[in-house]
């Protein structure tokens, strides 16, 4: 995948950015003086306790939501500032938390509907091109059925090929995973892999479950309770592919119990918050 | 852990045991015929904690409504402390998948609900109520309704609801069940703090591989359709628990000893034509990566 | 300070602009002669109606006779309905006996009742009760129905599990988890209970605001029409407010924070 | 295995019958056998059956007589006209309410106004204003559709996951685009719910503008048959507007389910 870094692109620059939401009336600073950089084609994973700030983040950087000071750079260019907010594009792709596929439309419909919209391709290519994206990962013969129809195994996969056949800079994926039980997961991870190393792109991936983010991640990116800030990046040095086997070695193990201290610490930190805000 | 609470009654009172025999159980919808579980054999040993995991439909919801009470088998029989279960009984009381709080009685009025069908003395009530509000950290939130707590709290409040009326058996349906993965954390280690406190016998069920592990001293894999044990696991992780275990290379390899074991029901159900089983082998078919690894390990 | 700028934000602004270009609209209509809505007083022929009504004895009379019909044919129905909904949810057999004919009788609407509620009663007054009784009559007992259907079995299980008896889970668990639906049910019934009750006045009634109404079309004095027209407005309004808090004081539960 | 369901479903049909003729026996007995004050006037079932479908009716109007099905053409025909204009203009209205801000808050205020108004309070005003007696009626149909149609399609906007915007706009969605694939699809289940709803209110807004409007049609019927004495045909008529009501709230559910597949599959699967 290296050597391939010369086409990529996909750098995020976040410099000092802060977001308050409703400054005026209750004061929730969500985000505060967060800094990081990464890399054009890499595969961070985002890790921090429930209701952080991380999903503001992405907000910021999909162009959702404007952010209250600092600035966001996609590849040199501004994509989001106080000044300035620059409309969601189809170079940013999101998969959501909960899963935003279209539910009255079918498989096919939701896959197809991005270069569709754009005006970049007729219908028929766009199916074409469809097809052979599902038939490369094993999802034949769903064309034509709803995503109610599907499980929710199957149904993240298609959201996550629905973003990639716009061919984006950078995906950005909310907890896709939450929910599923170990085993589907892993088959998830495998498929995330796959993707990944045939077309390396940058990869914004959020979640709660280590194993998950020091499996995938090229790097860890920790953050604090709120306000959000950037707790520490831990760089996952394992080769590519990742292969279940190296979830015992000894160098997987190190990487995850620095993880886990500091994210222990943060939960409960956060827990302790939270119980103090009921009250 | 042990017997010894002070009142001199032996373990054997105040802890009781589950003995699932040979027990069937069979559903009939739309005049087509639906095994559940067959031939389920199982043992919840006294003072212990029991987990149990499975593929989804494999029938785990319908084994603990079976050993509640609420249903009855086809076949079998259920005992507890040799005693066969006819109906729901206050001796096993269950704590529920999401949460079964009633939504209109406040913390207070849910924890003590059953003090007040069984018609405790209010003065008896409201101590022991006091005593385990504080126990589980809701003593300050005893007047608020369910709604208003978070999740965490909301599960709190149901574990202590099952506590206060000291059961001898505590069962469990994936009670952590819709929280974050954080939140969820930290009531496993606060669970799992409570159990090693008091004893008791537990019966926990999950899907979740880290959770079973964690706090299990003793792990059963049920089969997929038909349901019964394919495997049991002694985890011999040492107790207290601590969440670094989580990283421990001995924790690594009973998870990958379980996910094997997993998958491999997993496929089962994906040729039963399970709907959730369909992309586990979808993929399975289509990258090899994901069967290489699996050789790799066996 | 912050308490003014909450209420005078750009929403409430739009809104008056919004109720002031309506009236200004309808002065306009009348005043270019519009056709056909040229019929129409001005909304100042209204507002002095209005004024004029509010201070005469008769006009209060009418409301207080129109809130009674309402409230005994309400009430009715409500101490009917809710308990036949809850035996129909609690009690499958029950149900398949009775549901069926319930159903046939359903879809006939209030106001085709008339003559039968006529030709039945001893007296108009007793026709009216039945009227609005069957307006809210049906929709309790369907919002009941589902709303006992839909309490979770894990609460059942669980309240029996706990020594609760089936006395303990029909009071404390059957009956609060099926207010909510008894609420709505009581909701949607006012607004259609209104509907027959102005109905039915009109064609039977003596006195009450519909029939007032009805007393200004005979004299063709359009303005106490429209007049007629809102209070009416304002009745049914005040009454499902009542309905909401109600169900508010009895719900503490749904209350946030 | 067939049987069993069978016997299941036989006991369901059984007991339905059984509460039935109970029903129908309870009402005769009440009205023909016991000779009771206040049931005396009330017709017994079995007259008004006999008179639904005598070839020689009393009153003139029997399943075989043409002014029956003529009475009905009125109704269904009034209500027709009423309800597909209020299901076009609530809808559309309710869809750019939803879907606009500044929209929704100029003209949600008069919406708020007007509604708790009965629709029936509009009888007089529609019969004096109004060209016509006929569109009066027509009116006062519409009126009643309309509000409930506006309301439900706004709640239907209302309850579209802010997801599903999201996931549009990042796909790189025009707003008429949003408009097309998100917001009209993603409403389309509360847009049935208050068509439902509107229809009952329609049948019921319908019948009492007939009555007091003296028009032809079923809710004339039915008073005319109360002033003439004909009490079987008061009778006839509720049971038929019943069955009229029941049709066509049937006839919007299946095309819900036609427009919405979605919704049917899933619950299938």
């Amino acid at each position: 995948m290296t050597t391939a870094a010369q086409q990529i692109q996909g750098a995020i620059s976040i410099r000092n950015v802060t977001k308050i939401y409703d400054p005026e009336g209750v004061h929730v600073v969500a985000m505060q003086d967060c800094s990081f950089e990464i890399a054009a084609g890499e595969f961070v994973a985002i890790v921090g306790p429930s209701g952080c700030g991380k999903t503001t983040l992405l907000n910021a950087i999909a162009g959702f939501d404007t952010i209250t000071s600092g600035e966001i750079h996609l590849d040199g260019e501004l994509i989001s500032s106080t000044r300035k907010q620059i409309k969601p594009d189809v170079d940013r792709m999101v998969v959501f938390q909960n899963g935003a596929l279209f539910p009255w439309k079918t498989v096919m419909e939701n896959i197809i509907y991005g270069p569709v919209v754009q005006g970049r391709v007729k219908k028929s290519a766009a199916a074409g091109a469809a097809r052979e994206m599902l038939s490369q990962v094993g999802l034949n013969g769903i064309e034509d059925k709803y995503p109610e129809e599907l499980s929710s195994g199957v149904q993240r996969r298609v959201e996550i090929l629905r973003a990639l056949i716009n061919q984006p800079k950078v995906v950005m994926l909310d907890e896709p995973f939450r929910g599923l039980d170990a085993v589907a997961k892993t088959v998830m991870h495998e498929f995330l892999m796959e993707v990944f190393c045939a077309a390396p792109r940058t990869m914004f991936f959020i979640t709660h479950d280590l194993d998950e983010a020091i499996f995938l991640g090229n790097k860890v990116v920790i953050m604090t309770t709120r306000p959000a800030r950037l707790k520490k990046i831990v760089h996952v040095n394992l080769p590519w592919p990742r292969e279940h086997h190296m979830l015992g070695s000894e160098a997987y193990l190190e990487l995850k119990r620095e993880v886990l201290e500091a994210v222990h610490e943060e939960a409960k930190k956060a827990f302790e918050a939270g119980e103090r805000e009921m009250a | 852990m042990s017997g010894n609470n002070g009142r001199g009654i032996t373990n054997r009172d105040i802890f009781g045991e589950v003995r699932v025999e040979g027990v069937t159980k069979k559903y009939e919808k739309e005049g087509q015929c639906q095994t559940v579980l067959e031939e389920c054999s199982l043992h919840v040993q006294r003072g212990k904690l029991t987990v149990l995991m499975g593929p989804s439909g494999c029938g785990k919801t319908v084994l603990i409504n079976l050993i509640a009470g609420y249903e009855k088998p086809t076949a079998g029989r259920v005992y507890i402390d040799d005693t066969p279960v006819t109906g729901p009984g206050r001796d096993r009381l269950v704590v529920f998948q999401e949460t079964a709080l009633f939504p209109w009685m406040t913390v207070y009025s849910n924890v003590t609900f059953g003090c007040r069908a069984q018609g405790i003395s209010r003065g008896e009530t409201k101590e022991r109520a006091e005593l385990i509000l504080k126990k589980v950290g809701l003593y300050e939130f005893r007047d608020k309704y369910p709604t208003q707590l978070s999740g965490g709290m909301q599960r709190r409040a149901e574990l202590a609801r099952a506590m206060i009326n000291d059961p001898k058996i505590m069962i469990l349906d994936e009670p952590f069940r819709g929280l974050d993965a954080m939140t969820r954390q930290l009531m496993q280690g606060f669970y799992v703090g409570l159990f090693e406190e008091i004893g008791r016998t537990n019966f926990f069920v999950t899907h979740e591989v880290d959770e079973a592990i964690f706090l299990a001293d003793r792990l059963v894999i049920m089969t997929f359709q038909p349901g019964k044990v394919k495997a049991e696991i002694d985890i011999d992780l040492p107790r207290p628990r601590d969440v670094r275990m989580l990283a421990s290379a001995r924790f690594m390899e009973i998870r990958g000893q379980a996910i094997d074991l997993l998958y491999e029901e997993a496929a089962k159900a994906f040729s039963a034509g399970s709907k959730t089983a369909y992309d586990l082998m979808g993929a399975l078919v289509a990258q090899k990566g994901a069967c290489n690894c699996l050789d790799d390990k066996k | 300070m912050k308490k003014i700028s909450k209420v005078v934000n750009v929403k409430t602004l739009r809104g008056v602009v919004s109720v002031v270009f309506f009236v200004a609209l309808w002065q306009l209509v009348v005043l270019v002669k519009v056709p056909y809505l040229q019929n129409l007083p001005y909304p100042k022929e209204v507002a002095v109606d209005g004024i004029q009504a509010a201070g005469s004895k008769a006009y209060w009379f009418d409301w207080g006779i129109s809130l009674m019909r309402i409230f005994i044919g309400f009430i009715a129905a409500q101490l009917i309905g809710i308990p036949l909904g809850l035996a129909m949810g609690i009690s499958r057999i029950f149900k398949s006996y009775t549901f069926p004919v319930f159903e046939i009788l359903r879809p006939i609407p209030p106001i085709a009742w008339i003559p039968i509620a006529i030709l039945f009663w001893p007296t108009r007054e007793l026709s009216i009760y039945f009227l609005v009784f069957i307006g809210a009559f049906f929709i309790i007992v369907i919002n009941v129905l589902q709303g006992v259907s839909n309490i979770s079995v894990s609460l059942k299980w669980a309240a029996t599990s706990l020594g609760a008896r089936p006395k303990d889970i029909f009071w404390k668990i059957m009956v609060p988890g099926s207010l909510p639906s008894i609420v709505t049910g009581m909701t949607v019934g006012m607004g259609v209970t209104w509907n027959v009750l102005i109905a039915a006045e009109m064609i039977a009634g003596q006195g009450g605001l519909g029939r007032m109404t009805w007393e200004a079309y005979t004299n063709h004095n359009i303005p106490f029409i429209v007049v007629g027209m809102v209070s009416i407005g304002v009745a049914g309004y005040l009454c499902s407010t009542f309905i909401r808090w109600l169900g508010e004081k009895a719900m503490p539960w749904k209350r946030k924070f | 295995m067939q049987r069993l369901k069978e016997i299941f479903t036989d006991r369901q049909m059984y007991r339905a019958v059984l509460g039935m003729l109970a029903f129908v026996t309870v009402w005769y007995l009440l009205t023909a056998v016991f000779n009771l004050p206040r049931f005396r006037q009330i017709p017994n079932p079995l007259a008004v059956l006999k008179e639904w479908v005598s070839f020689e009716p009393v009153s003139g109007r029997s399943l075989f007589t043409g002014e029956y099905y003529l009475d009905i053409a009125y109704s269904v025909g009034r209500t027709l006209i009423a309800f597909s204009l209020a299901t076009v203009l609530g809808v559309s209205l309710g869809l750019i309410m939803g879907w606009n801000r500044m929209f929704f808050d100029f003209t949600f205020p008069i919406v708020e106004i007007l509604r708790p108004m009965p629709p029936l309070s509009w009888i007089p005003l529609a019969v004096l204003i109004l060209p016509g007696v006929e569109i009066a009626v027509i009116y006062v149909t519409f009126i009643a559709a309309f509000f409930a149609t506006i309301l439900n399609t706004l709640l239907g906007v209302f309850s579209i996951d802010r997801n599903y915007f999201l996931a549009a706009k990042c796909l790189g969605s025009k707003p008429k685009d949003i408009f097309l694939n998100v917001v009209v699809p993603g409403s389309l289940p509360f847009i049935f719910t208050g068509l439902q709803i509107a229809m009952g209110v329609s049948w019921m807004s319908l019948v009492a503008g007939e009555i007091i409007s003296g028009q032809r049609g079923l809710g004339y019927a039915i008073y005319e048959g109360y002033s003439l004495f004909q009490y079987d045909q008061v009778i006839i008529y509720m049971f038929t507007l019943g069955i009229l009501g029941y049709i066509s709230s049937a006839g919007i559910r299946a095309v819900g389910r036609r427009l919405m597949s979605w919704e049917a599959r899933r619950r299938g699967a």
